[in-house]
């Protein structure tokens, strides 16, 4: 079943082109290190070389100011030898060009290294996030659909209630106040703000299912309560859960922009909501800096887009109706 | 003026699927009488429900008639334009559906339902439709004041008298009605039945009933036709296909309902299943479940319906006499 | 009346929870925000601080039980406390200034947004085989994904930035006298382009569901019949189709309104739009709790009431729904 | 085919006396009302016999048959399987126990089958929960039989398979062997080829008329077809609105029919014997809403004999001999 769903994942163009997208962007989270030329926060280049013997006291030979953006300085050490240190600065504010193929931004970052960087970032943080969600979600929706009675009330009535809470204030007002850095508050903060909307469709997807006769003769022979959930209810919300973990991890995704963007995230890493934060900071848009604004949106866009396009197949698969004929 | 109110002549049609064509009514051809009550019957995927759809051309975008002729008071159906379609449907034909529950808009009330049939074919003010949509109702007993009512708050026999009344607004010479009872409860089936024989008594109307339930058809009927794989296989007088069914699917078919009165022995439907329509066997569709098929069945084209004598006729080229061994219910007279 | 009494109990009761939240979740916080607030903020004036102080409830040692009662009954009475950044304006004048601009943008934004998208999304699904409507589908899927801001960010800098069509930020013109017809004027040009970038970036939401809706509904055997009734494609559209296929995208504007307002506050920040959104930004970074707090309570009573109203308009679109049998 | 083993010696198979079921309505508007599901449902099924229970949809047919099973526990009443009271189950042994000995099947050959297992682990589960196969070599021995004797060979073809690769036909079949997997003795059958193809309802019906004979189970037939009821069971109850109205020997029961909701039922089933000539209908309406039900006879407002008193108490169901009963006030005249 899991590898029909999978074949019929592969074999729809929609979702096809999806997958690819999404490969494409997994692949540069993984090989950041290797795409980028740069480390995301290094604003100059130091080259050392070796010039002659070691010297009885320390000393700098020479001191050279080429350039703006070049210091040489040649330096003897006491236990070693003779060392030329070359230091490139990078421009700032540079327009792209063949070191810099997306410029650098106000601090000499190149931002295209920045760019690759950021997809480990921002893609982490939405997977995380949607693995969470998809979880607690999934956890929410077959204790309360399952086991019905009082636990089902409370679930859906807080479902109800947080359901219309509007999330990014309430993101925006919970971030203001969190004062740990890092991945994993941020995580957790789209994630508490992201689980109503899933629940409530998982939830009704448990109560279709437990209706089943399937589920009723699995009963009716004695099974446990655990293999019912587990073994007959789960395989078959297969396509639903990961219809909701792309769904949530697109939320996830510009939910995390949009808090960097006003500055509530973590503005030290580079992710691609901070990259945004920088570039409005700076002005970028009224220099035309278009290079450092438009790359980073483009990259959640098509990100986000292949998600749609997953699901969009996803839909097709559990909703005949929406099937071409 | 001519006695014949629908010809079907040669029809195929079918619909597309991913997996290719499938041709849900191949080669059928009847011929139905003013005021005549045909009953068609077959089981689940034998066509016959395109058939009906393919009347009222109301197939859907994927569904088309491939050829043959559907002539409906002497006009053919199938090549006319929408806009003459159009006007013949629901004035001079109409249909009543299988599920009342999905064929009622929830969110119109049962007037505005009612009414706006009259509406979209005469001129007439809001009054007379409504005047013209309490008569209706109180034909199928259901009282004026039920007009402001939804969907949802008729029973299911409601709904489905509801529908008839709806489909007999403007007086249609021809009404089909596909399935109409089929999710009901025995007793509301049977009014329901009733009074469609009333009103047919009543308004001289022609109807087309499909269903799969042969046992109803056999009471009601005036003409039977029997479908089986896309293909008309048996037709003919009500009573005399229930006495003497000619083709092996009928007698197999007659062999599916226990009785509810007569003698109780064992009967044993149908081996096997009904065949895929996108790859029928050859020769004779029934053959591979006819407890009679010889070679010769499993050969060459699909036999089509021949007379087999009193204004009778049966798909299967050998007379019941002639087969390898008698029939269970065949000979043997059940009554 | 079942339902409406239901659907006024359930309000009330979000009320309460986005009431309470405002005051527990700074409680609630690890690592106390407050005193980390207090200590690195000590050039503030003594009044500020015991603003500061109040909104955490530091100022007392009353146990929290009661603080949650005075803070019930005062916000009960609209005191939302002081600002701090704007010292000593109480909050709920500041909101005076910045709500009318917020209300008049989103408010409009919103019924464009969804009346445009609701009609796409019919013709969408009405002439779902043509080119046109499967283009139209693909391309605001793809817009969809844009946040907000960004597309802000692009309009700004293509059409403010190097066409000059638009002001770059800002919601009228200084220069015009208020309440003229050249300030009118200025307010529609500031307005043009946030305006602009939450109907685009909502719209892709409301046509796809209406279009997925009206598929769903288009299947069903009351179409068929209304086609076979020979009833105009007008009323088979409207009447048959698309009040069916509306009801369950209006009952879907919980989510999505919340989704929209929230949006608007980012465009908000981006134009430097003078409503609540761009105080919010101002709030969030000089720290300004309670004008923060005070900001979310209100976008969360906004968003209810307008919850509330669609779960009206069902009832009165959806006869089942008014008798309870759904 | 109603040939009913000498069953004098053993107890009845099952046993229902004043069986009540209510579900109580959740929602606050209607606090306290509850649906009227089973109401004092009493019958006896003979060991080695077979019940049918004939009734229209909301007549509580498939609760009395989710009771049984116990799926649910009943509210009231007692119920007897083998000449044991049962009783709230103290561990999972107990219920174990029970469920070995009374097996459902479904009326949705689509729906009772998970479309995400195999032939295989659907069919295996009875054999693992019940500790039934000795080894992995027995366990396939015992898949093979149980799959041969619903007519599905080679069963091995049919192991593999998922279940939308089968016809409805062969679903339901492996719907009845899985049932007898566990070789229960009381089998309760909620409708099992209604929702099949005409034409092999009757393999189906044969095929388990074969099982019994051979199986010495007991059916509980639950349909809504009256001939249908005559060709599978020796005896027949007829339900109501919750309540059983007539109960007796099949052929008694539709021959001579005493209360007027069995001959309403009878006179609208199809019988093409009977043909076009036969008397029209003498009542109308439908089956009542079970949360609200008449007071009295449930059957009153639409019987064309109701009297005053019938809308004051419900009647008692009367004993005719002949191990017929009828819950009606003609039959004490």
């Amino acid at each position: 079943m899991i590898k029909d769903f999978l074949k019929t994942l592969v074999s729809n163009r929609k979702s096809l082109v999806g997958l690819c997208l999404l490969g494409f962007f997994v692949l540069v989270a993984a090989f950041a290190p290797l795409i980028a030329p740069y480390e995301p926060k290094i604003d100059r280049l130091e080259t050392v070389a070796e010039l002659g013997e070691p010297s009885l006291e320390e000393e700098i030979v020479s001191e050279d100011y080429p350039s703006d953006s070049r210091d040489v300085i040649v330096y003897r050490s006491t236990t070693t030898r003779e060392y030329e240190k070359t230091v490139d600065y990078f421009p700032l504010r540079a327009k792209p060009s063949a070191e810099h193929p997306l410029g650098t931004n106000h601090a000499g970052n190149d931002l295209f290294s920045q760019l690759v960087w950021g997809t480990r970032v921002s893609l982490t943080i939405g997977l995380m996030t949607g693995l969470f969600v998809t979880a607690l979600s999934l956890t929410l929706a077959l204790l309360s659909g399952y086991l019905g009675g009082v636990v089902d009330d409370v679930i859906t009535f807080l479902t109800n209630v947080m359901l219309v809470i509007p999330g990014l204030p309430l993101m925006i007002v919970v971030a203001a106040y969190v004062t740990m850095k890092g991945t994993l508050p941020i995580v957790l903060i789209l994630g508490l703000t992201g689980w109503p909307y899933p629940t409530r469709l998982l939830r009704s997807q448990v109560l279709t299912l437990k209706g089943r006769d399937f589920v009723r003769v699995s009963r009716s022979l004695g099974e446990r309560t655990s293999f019912v959930v587990f073994r007959e209810i789960l395989p078959n919300m297969i396509s639903i859960a990961m219809a909701e973990f792309f769904a949530s991890s697109m939320a996830a995704i510009l939910g995390e922009a949009t808090l960097e963007f006003i500055g509530l995230g973590n503005v030290t890493v580079v992710s691609w909501g901070t990259i945004l934060f920088w570039a409005q900071a700076n002005g970028a848009l009224l220099s035309g800096a278009w290079w450092w604004f438009l790359p980073p949106g483009i990259c959640i866009a098509l990100v986000g887009t292949s998600f749609v396009l997953i699901n969009f197949a996803i839909d097709e698969i559990s909703n005949p109706r929406l099937r071409k004929r | 003026m001519s006695d014949t109110m629908l010809e079907v002549r040669n029809l195929r049609a079918g619909y597309a699927t991913a997996k290719g064509f499938v041709r849900a009514v191949d080669d059928v051809s009847f011929s139905l009488r003013r005021g005549e009550f045909l009953g068609i019957a077959g089981e689940s995927g034998c066509g016959k429900s395109t058939l009906a759809y393919a009347i009222m051309r109301l197939l859907r975008d994927n569904a088309r008639v491939e050829s043959g002729g559907l002539l409906f008071k002497g006009r053919d159906l199938v090549p006319m334009p929408a806009a003459e379609v159009d006007a013949l449907r629901w004035t001079d034909m109409a249909m009543v559906f299988q599920s009342a529950m999905n064929a009622l808009n929830p969110v119109l009330s049962i007037g505005e339902q009612l009414t706006d049939a009259v509406h979209a074919h005469r001129s007439v003010s809001r009054d007379e439709a409504e005047a013209m949509a309490v008569e209706m109702l109180a034909l199928v007993d259901i009282n004026a004041d039920r007009l402001r009512s939804y969907p949802h708050q008729l029973s299911g026999g409601m709904k489905q008298r509801v529908m008839i009344a709806m489909a007999l607004i403007l007086k249609p010479e021809l009404l089909i009605m596909d399935e109409p009872t089929t999710a009901l409860d025995v007793v509301v089936q049977r009014s329901i039945i009733e009074k469609i024989e009333e009103l047919r008594r009543r308004l001289g109307f022609s109807v087309i009933f499909i269903t799969h339930d042969l046992s109803l058809l056999v009471e009601i009927s005036d003409s039977l036709g029997i479908m089986y794989a896309g293909r008309l296989v048996e037709y003919g007088p009500a009573a005399a296909l229930f006495n003497e069914p000619r083709h092996p699917y009928t007698e197999g078919l007659m062999n599916s309902f226990p009785s509810l009165t007569g003698p109780l022995r064992r009967m044993d439907g149908i081996e096997g299943r009904t065949p895929d329509l996108l790859s029928p066997p050859p020769g004779c569709r029934y053959a591979p479940r006819c407890r009679y098929a010889r070679p010769a069945c499993s050969e060459g084209g699909c036999p089509g319906l021949a007379p087999s004598g009193e204004g009778r006729l049966s798909a299967c080229p050998y007379p019941m006499g002639g087969r390898a061994d008698g029939g269970v219910a065949g000979e043997g007279g059940r009554l | 009346m079942k339902y409406f009494l239901r659907k006024l109990g359930l309000l009330a009761f979000t009320l309460f929870v986005s009431v309470s939240l405002n005051f527990f979740l700074p409680r609630m916080m690890p690592g106390d925000p407050a005193r980390a607030l207090l200590d690195k903020m000590e050039n503030l004036q003594p009044e500020q601080l015991d603003t500061i102080r109040a909104a955490f409830g530091l100022d007392t040692d009353d146990p929290v039980i009661v603080q949650y009662g005075r803070y019930l009954r005062n916000t009960l009475r609209g005191d939302l406390g002081t600002s701090f950044s704007r010292f000593p304006t109480p909050v709920s004048e500041v909101m005076r200034v910045a709500l009318p601009w917020s209300i008049g943008l989103m408010g409009l934004c919103t019924i464009i947004s969804f009346s445009l998208g609701t009609l796409i999304g019919i013709a969408a699904a009405w002439r779902r085989e043509t080119k046109l409507a499967s283009a139209t589908v693909g391309f605001f899927s793809f817009v969809r994904s844009f946040p907000y801001f960004w597309l802000g960010l692009v309009f700004i800098y293509f059409f403010a930035f190097r066409l000059r069509a638009f002001p770059i930020g800002g919601a009228y013109s200084v220069d015009a006298a208020r309440g003229g017809a050249a300030w009118w004027l200025s307010v529609l040009r500031h307005g043009a382009l946030p305006a602009a970038t939450i109907v685009v970036s909502s719209l892709g939401a409301w046509i796809l569901t209406m279009r997925n809706n009206m598929i769903n509904v288009l299947a069903e055997d009351y179409i068929t019949v209304a086609m076979a009734k020979g009833l105009p494609i007008r009323r088979i559209k409207s009447m048959y189709a698309a009040k069916n296929a509306i009801l369950p995208s209006v009952t879907g504007f919980a989510m999505s309104l919340g989704f929209v307002i929230g949006g608007g506050l980012v465009t908000e920040m981006v134009f430097a739009y003078p409503g609540i959104g761009y105080m919010l930004y101002q709030a969030v970074n000089a720290k300004d709790y309670p004008l923060m707090q005070a900001i979310f309570l209100f976008i969360a009573v906004a968003v209810l009431i307008a919850n509330f109203a669609a779960d009206v308009a069902v009832m009165i679109l959806d006869p089942r729904v008014r008798d309870g049998a759904k | 085919m109603s040939d009913e083993r000498d069953a004098a010696a053993r107890p009845p198979a099952l046993e229902l006396r004043s069986v009540v079921k209510r579900f109580p309505l959740r929602s606050l508007a209607a606090y306290g009302k509850a649906v009227h599901a089973m109401d004092d449902v009493s019958f006896v099924l003979e060991a080695g016999g077979s019940l049918a229970l004939v009734g229209e949809s909301g007549s509580g047919k498939t609760t009395t048959a989710s009771v049984i099973a116990r799926l649910y526990e009943r509210d009231s009443g007692d119920l007897v399987v083998d000449g044991e009271p049962a009783r709230p189950f103290r561990n999972r042994a107990e219920s174990l126990a029970y469920k070995k000995k009374v097996q459902l099947i479904f009326q949705d050959p689509f729906g009772s089958l998970n479309p995400t297992h195999t032939i295989r682990s659907i069919l295996e589960r009875p054999f693992l929960i019940h500790g039934l196969a000795d080894g992995r070599a027995d366990l396939e021995a015992r898949l093979s039989e149980a799959l041969e004797q619903v007519g599905l060979s080679p069963a091995a073809e049919y192991l593999r398979r998922f279940p939308h690769e089968l016809s409805g036909g062969q679903r339901q079949r492996v719907n009845i062997a899985r049932t007898f997997a566990v070789e229960p003795s009381i089998v309760l059958a909620d409708e099992p080829t209604s929702m099949l193809d005409v034409s092999i309802r009757m393999g189906v019906m044969n095929m388990m008329l074969d099982l019994k004979e051979r199986k010495g189970v007991s059916y509980l037939y639950i349909t809504h077809d009256l001939a249908g009821a005559r060709y599978m069971c020796g005896s027949i109850a007829v339900m109501y609105a919750g309540m059983i109205m007539e109960i007796g020997p099949t052929e008694d029961v539709i021959r001579d029919a005493v209360h007027p909701y069995v001959k309403l039922l009878k006179s609208a089933s199809p019988s093409p014997e009977s043909g076009l000539a036969r008397a029209p209908l003498d009542a109308s309406g439908e089956i009542p809403s079970l949360i609200d039900p008449p007071s009295g006879c449930r059957f009153h407002p639409r019987c064309p004999y109701a009297e005053p008193r019938c809308r004051e108490a419900v009647p008692e169901l009367a004993d005719l001999g002949g191990g017929r009963g009828v819950r009606c006030v003609l039959a004490l005249r």
